[in-house]
């Protein structure tokens, strides 16, 4: 059982905090949530709404329809009330409609949210009232949500958390005394333990940077790659790390890997725009052989886009970002435990192999709150590993010694013995610069290909979700994670007309395009490609790298992640004449 | 008993490839002395360089070098010291990478007042791409990409590294290698950003700003009576000049380094800290 | 007949000018000239070499092995001459030499360079002293060198053309006077006319954006694009347009996309870090559909690498530049005429689907001298295509129309009523801001999208060199053009021992892919693909588009371009057991 | 016969999103009304904008217009100015865009002097993006990305302005919509790069430079007697100023425009040559 609660009114008014503390009042019930938000690109006015999705199943993506929807204001009656499913339930606050004719009469219910909030000491409050109402609809009590309140107001005047829970009150029981509800068992149910929190991919990406060892953080201001590096900067002294704001994107790469060969492990965040202007240094991570994880929160582009929405689109050019040719590590969070554990598995793989490492998330994974447990979370542990890095130098150190595996020796600044360069020209074994003559040019240009080697011994293969041999297999990555799977759960991972059992790849590594995938792939009886952005561009990389092109699509790129639902209705309408069709005939 | 370190020291294996007569000699050997005199060992020393003439001094001087793209070694050596604040870190720059390329990264190091030095080889020129006219270059400048003579005025490097908030501004002279020593040696002894804008011949491409030019011109701050290094508005007054050219000491105060605003790296350095101590039980969420 | 010729010393030596002039000489004699030059990243000392390569056939390469060579130092004799031919030739000043231990004895003459320089009045005569001996020693007349010698320095002193004849003359005739030689009329041959010119990639590129109509033009200085840059700003004034040197490659690209708005029909260069730092702006190109032109000269990356050399890695990098999803047209020039042609194609491409267009080219066309009919180029015509401008605008214009084709009219600043936004933000058809609501998003991605359909529709297919249903067919781009036509003319179109057929696709319009190109590659019977680059990147692209995977490549690296001996020995020992296998099958 | 243009003449359909309160509402009129004062019709206005709230004001103004990338407004109209010198050319930014992301260009578009008028919404806080610290924030601004305080000195805009050679530079102040108006109407009407800094309250975020910080500190450069806008050193001290904050015109020179440089735009614009006049006859090589 699923509901989907959401709220909607201007920027101002309170959504986010609103849809929070709903969402960690379910939880704290015990039950799955998913926190959804979406807000334009300005700081007052406009249409915000958060959505939160409750379940006594795992939940991570947000309903097409939703069940209730609290309308702080006229447009959100204008822009929201389509997506309630039937029967879906509709409060508002009749004294901010101006046209009433507007309002639909079914299961629409009228709280005098201002009056109430004024009556508690705040118009602001109208937010919290709306909160109290919601769950006298839902039939449930406002413990939990008292309690989520006090916890968030902590701190502050004692006068301030009176007052919401106040509102808290008024807001419930004016539904109590005017509404006829029912008292529903499902909230009740509590199916989860006090050790889940809600949490976004932003934070957990930015905690596993922390347990994974990362010294070094630099960020130049990016929506939606903020709340990365704010969570950061909030806690590098308890961390022992150094979190600088740099003057722009491309000081904040360099100021990076000037922290990286100076020794300490380093990474940084931005989104599509920054992470344009940080090539030229990608390409200079790749031949200094300078470590460097970058996080880059995707957003709908080109330009500056929809900067506050969500998309896929960079895939293509993260995977060929930097000029010329060097090995590079290409890793995309589906959730906040992967976001967790690619952000140390990504600084573990820059030290050990001296490259730059981009792990992609994207607004929906890195702003949504998703019920993560923390137990989970801190059960994912790896060694961490650096990589070779001399601590004695003997004589005539070889910075770019041509090893077996194309891995040479590092020594940090301040060690005897150590001096070299970290040579954006190409050099030789010794980090002297170069011309052409002699063999130098070849032979480091293959040493560092050859790391490509140990690479790809590391990179794992996608995971299979779902019966192994299904008469269908989606093709994804990233955060589409989330409701492929909620999709495919609402369906039994079976086809709804035509009974065809479905399972999900999804992957984590990218690129080196891992070795196995081929022939997972080639078993497969019916690829279906699922990506956020207008070309299919994982499609692409899958083509360059099997052959094998993936006829059936369903891509998105209006700024939105997927809903399940609509996942299942392209199921539905899936041509299945050419199931076992072999796809690749054609390549 | 160690023995007192020499120029010499800080050679590599390589010997330079510059022009004969060209300033970048002058520099390099300005730097390897000051380096000497202040008795910092190659190991202990990052210098970041740009690309440029001035940039292949890298191959040149013993120490931990990072030979950046044009433009960023600022950022890089910003970077460098906030990882590892006990190390002396230069960073050695031409005027396109200074005042061209990089020019923001150079304002906004300066205005954050990290603990480094910048070294520019002015020689008005781009050089290494064969002469095209920089941000220095005077009006009139003929080049093969202002055939008409530049028309833009020359940036002000001095003026522009005070108002940038520089703690230290200086102006060398490649002809005067020992007042350019001195000059260096105050720059890294300074605590904080120090910039020290190099005026340099370059005798292929620079026909017009030759050494002969600035000899004529040049006159040294210190042998000026009541200049003080610490008036800003002096220090101005001082850059604006042209038909006599100032070199020295030309604005120098005393404030807080960016570095030392990080209390997590006061008692020992980033790199000192061990990797790993944060466990999952100290994460705040 | 190919006699190959080649000139070393330090910089600053003359070598670059003393080779132009040899090739010039060879050319006014009425024979095909190719000259090829190879210098370090500095500018005093050092290796520097110019090869001159000379036929009565068309001649666009440079040999690997060379049939003369003059040695004005040392280093030269110690890195060249290994790649003398057999019974090949060297001159040399006996004085200049430390250890005449090293110094081969077969076939070595010694001119003494300097002592005849000086005798004509300048030490810095000896490459001209170099260039009469030479003459000599080849059994030819030094008439039309004398002729070069007093164009190249009409406008300066007398006294200095009276010098340089006189050093000609000293050489020459202390060849004669010390060592047999026997005259040559081969060289007597003219088999071209006089309408033939010694020109470069980026001199020919900059002559196409000029009668395509470019206005605008901007770079920062980098090697190897800067000659593209030069010549424009020499010539600005005379072809009546405006050409600035930005502050740095950002502002470069923003500086056009603001002439490009205003209505400049513009263009930059660049080479591969420069590109880089581009990226956000091309995006930007992209989202607001301002035309601009960007020819990206390509160097050996990555980062800073090999300034003065040649390669073709930056191609994967280009076709995916920018973040996002959006239109763009990728081409690449593979010899000066069709620089000239694709520059002016690019300019119309910009214009007329309002997008970006790189044209790639690389050091080894950009500064090698290619023997160019002029009267060729300027058979090379077409219209000026500036695409849809409105001069006068009705009520309510909508920049961002969605029309059929996805163009939408252009209209430039100064015009009443045409007030729009070039937006970065995604925008509505009337280009003002919008948010992911309603469906402006979706409409203007696809309406953006579609353009690739026109786009299409004028891209070119590759053309084949040598019959059509070749046993063997060659795939290449670009610069290879030269060495491989140079390489099949040596051996008439067929394989040395096989004797089977060989033939040469060569592609100049990369992206979008061909339509046509799918098919013609899977009627060839063996694939062979040709790069000069690590990875094989438009092997890759070929994949990508078409599934079908090149498996036998030839790719070179090492800051070179490739010697036509070295593609021909490559096809002698191509396993040939594997013609006919189908090559696709895997993929 | 034609009207007087009116501010409201150059509104769009479109209602500014500001939060009820900001200064940019402020400056947004005075943009207005000084184009209407000038007279100048919006088709023959071109103005390029940054990312951020500033430049949201794109959707605001009737003009051609070019909603940049963040910090990239000043090359676009450097490049539009060079292509149509015949238009008035602005660009609006946020202290972000101007002296953050995009101050190299900031300093070179200065220096070449082009006859454009740049006008910074200086709220001292990169707003759009939730109110982080912007490098004109004051030492001890505490914000999510300096949850410490700011370390860093701020930037001076006007001294950074002047030291980069722009031949007109003020300051604005978005409480004084009539100054305000009169300062950018003598930035427009000068001849060559104008720099106008306005002091601009962000209520949301900023909530240390607020209005009435502002309003106890402004005095007027114009009321001040014997103030020569001519002599840059005293344009630096004026500069230097902090406790009482000078609005008005600190500095304003006459020198060449960059476009007077190019001869061949003397008699007509570029974009009104005629596309494809040289053919290949003329070409030399
Ligand atoms: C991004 C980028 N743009 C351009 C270049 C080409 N380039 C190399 S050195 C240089 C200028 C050198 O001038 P300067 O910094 O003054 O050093 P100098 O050679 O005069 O010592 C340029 C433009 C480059 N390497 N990278
Ligand atoms: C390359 C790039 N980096 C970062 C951003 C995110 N960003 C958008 S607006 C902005 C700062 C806005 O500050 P300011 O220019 O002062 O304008 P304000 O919002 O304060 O008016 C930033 C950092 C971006 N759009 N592009
Ligand atoms: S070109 Fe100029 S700067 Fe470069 S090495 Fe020669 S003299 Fe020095
Ligand atoms: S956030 Fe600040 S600058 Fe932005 S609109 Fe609101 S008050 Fe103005
Ligand atoms: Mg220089
Ligand atoms: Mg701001």
């Amino acid at each position: 059982m699923r509901y989907s609660w959401k709220i909607g009114g201007p920027a101002g008014y309170g959504i986010k905090s609103a849809g929070e503390i709903f969402a960690k009042a379910f939880l704290k019930k015990g039950l799955y949530v998913f926190c959804y938000s979406e807000y334009p690109s300005l700081i007052r006015g406009g249409h915000n709404t958060v959505q939160v999705d409750i379940s006594d199943q795992p939940v991570r993506s947000a309903s097409d329809k939703v069940s209730f929807l609290v309308a702080l204001d006229e447009e959100t009656i204008k822009v929201d009330h389509e997506h309630l499913r039937e029967r879906g339930m509709m409060i508002y606050d009749a004294s901010t409609v101006t046209n009433k004719r507007k309002i639909p009469r079914k299961h629409t219910f009228n709280v005098p949210f201002s009056d109430l909030a004024k009556e508690a000491g705040n118009l602001l409050l109208r937010n919290t009232v709306a909160l109290g109402a919601s769950l006298a609809f839902f039939g449930t009590d406002a413990k939990e949500l008292k309690e989520i309140v006090k916890e968030s107001f902590s701190g502050k005047e004692e006068e301030m958390i009176r007052q919401n829970i106040r509102a808290v009150d008024l807001g419930f029981h004016y539904v109590i005394n005017h509404y006829k509800v029912t008292p529903n068992e499902f909230f009740d149910k509590d199916v989860i333990d006090k050790k889940h929190v809600l949490i976004t991919g932003n934070t957990t990406m930015a905690m596993g940077a922390v347990v994974g060892g990362c010294k070094f953080f630099a960020s130049y201001p990016m929506t939606p790659s903020t709340g990365l590096f704010q969570y950061l900067i909030a806690h590098e002294r308890d961390y022992d790390m150094v979190v600088h704001q740099g003057e722009d994107e491309i000081g904040v790469i360099h100021e990076a890997l000037g922290a990286s060969f100076a020794g300490a492990r380093s990474m940084i965040t931005t989104s599509g725009g920054g992470f344009a202007l940080m090539n030229e240094a990608i390409s200079l991570s790749g031949m200094t052989e300078i470590p460097i994880v970058i996080a880059e929160v995707m957003r709908p582009a080109p330009a500056t886009g929809l900067p506050t929405w969500t998309d896929q689109g960079d895939l293509s050019f993260v995977l060929n970002a930097g000029h010329g040719d060097f090995p590079k590590v290409v890793l995309a969070a589906g959730d906040p435990e992967e976001a967790y554990e690619l952000a140390w598995r990504a600084l573990n793989f820059s030290e050990k192999f001296q490259i730059p490492v981009i792990v992609l998330s994207d607004k929906f994974l890195g702003e949504s709150q998703y019920t993560v447990s923390s137990k989970k979370l801190s059960e994912i542990k790896m060694a961490i590993e650096r990589g070779k890095i001399l601590e004695k130098i003997g004589e005539n150190y070889k910075r770019y010694e041509n090893t077996k595996d194309g891995i040479s020796s590092r020594v940090f600044p301040g060690a005897e013995k150590g001096e070299h360069i970290a040579n954006s020209d190409e050099h030789n074994e010794f980090s002297f610069s170069v011309e052409a003559y002699g063999d130098d040019r070849i032979v480091q240009m293959d040493k560092r290909a050859k790391k490509i080697n140990g690479i790809k011994k590391e990179i794992r293969l996608p995971i299979m979700f779902g019966k192994k041999d299904a008469d269908i297999t989606i093709v994804s990555w990233g955060s589409n994670k989330g409701p492929i799977l909620d999709a495919l759960d609402s369906i039994n991972y079976s086809s709804p007309i035509t009974k065809k059992s479905i399972n999900y790849l999804h992957f984590t590594d990218i690129y080196p395009f891992p070795q196995g995938a081929e022939k997972i792939l080639r078993k497969s009886k019916k690829l279906i490609l699922i990506e956020c952005n207008q070309s299919g561009q994982f499609g692409k990389l899958i083509r360059q790298e099997t052959g094998i092109g993936i006829q059936d699509k369903l891509l998105k790129y209006d700024g939105r992640p997927f809903w399940p639902e609509e996942i299942v209705a392209y199921l539905k309408k899936l041509p299945l004449a050419n199931i076992k069709k072999i796809l690749w005939k054609k390549n | 008993m160690e023995e007192k370190l020499k120029p010499e020291n800080y050679n590599t294996t390589r010997q330079p490839t510059w022009c004969p007569g060209c300033g970048d000699f002058v520099i390099w050997q300005a730097v390897k002395m000051a380096l000497a005199e202040l008795e910092i060992p190659s190991h202990k020393i990052i210098i970041t360089y740009g690309i440029g003439c001035a940039g292949n001094m890298v191959n040149n001087i013993k120490a931990y070098a990072f030979h950046s793209l044009h433009g960023r070694s600022l950022p890089i050596a910003l970077g460098a010291k906030l990882a590892n604040h006990g190390l002396t870190v230069l960073a050695i720059t031409g005027d396109g990478d200074a005042y061209g390329e990089g020019t923001n990264h150079l304002i906004h190091t300066a205005r954050s007042n990290i603990n480094i030095t910048h070294i520019v080889c002015n020689n008005h020129s781009y050089s290494l791409t064969t002469g095209q006219s920089s941000p220095t270059s005077e009006k009139g400048y003929e080049t093969k990409t202002t055939p008409w003579g530049e028309v833009k005025k020359p940036l002000n490097p001095i003026s522009l590294a005070i108002s940038s908030g520089a703690s230290f501004v200086a102006r060398g002279f490649a002809g005067d290698l020992e007042h350019l020593k001195e000059t260096i040696k105050k720059a890294i002894k300074h605590k904080g950003f120090s910039h020290v804008d190099v005026l340099q011949q370059c005798v292929t491409f620079n026909k017009v700003q030759t050494l002969d030019y600035f000899r004529k011109r040049v006159y040294k701050l210190e042998e000026e009576k009541d200049y003080d290094a610490k008036d800003k508005i002096k220090a101005f007054e001082k850059a604006e000049e042209t038909k006599k050219i100032p070199i020295g000491v030309f604005y120098d105060i005393t404030c807080p380094t960016y570095e030392s605003t990080f209390s997590q790296i006061e008692k020992e350095t980033l790199v000192s800290k061990k990797v790993g101590e944060v466990k999952f039980k100290d994460l705040k969420y």
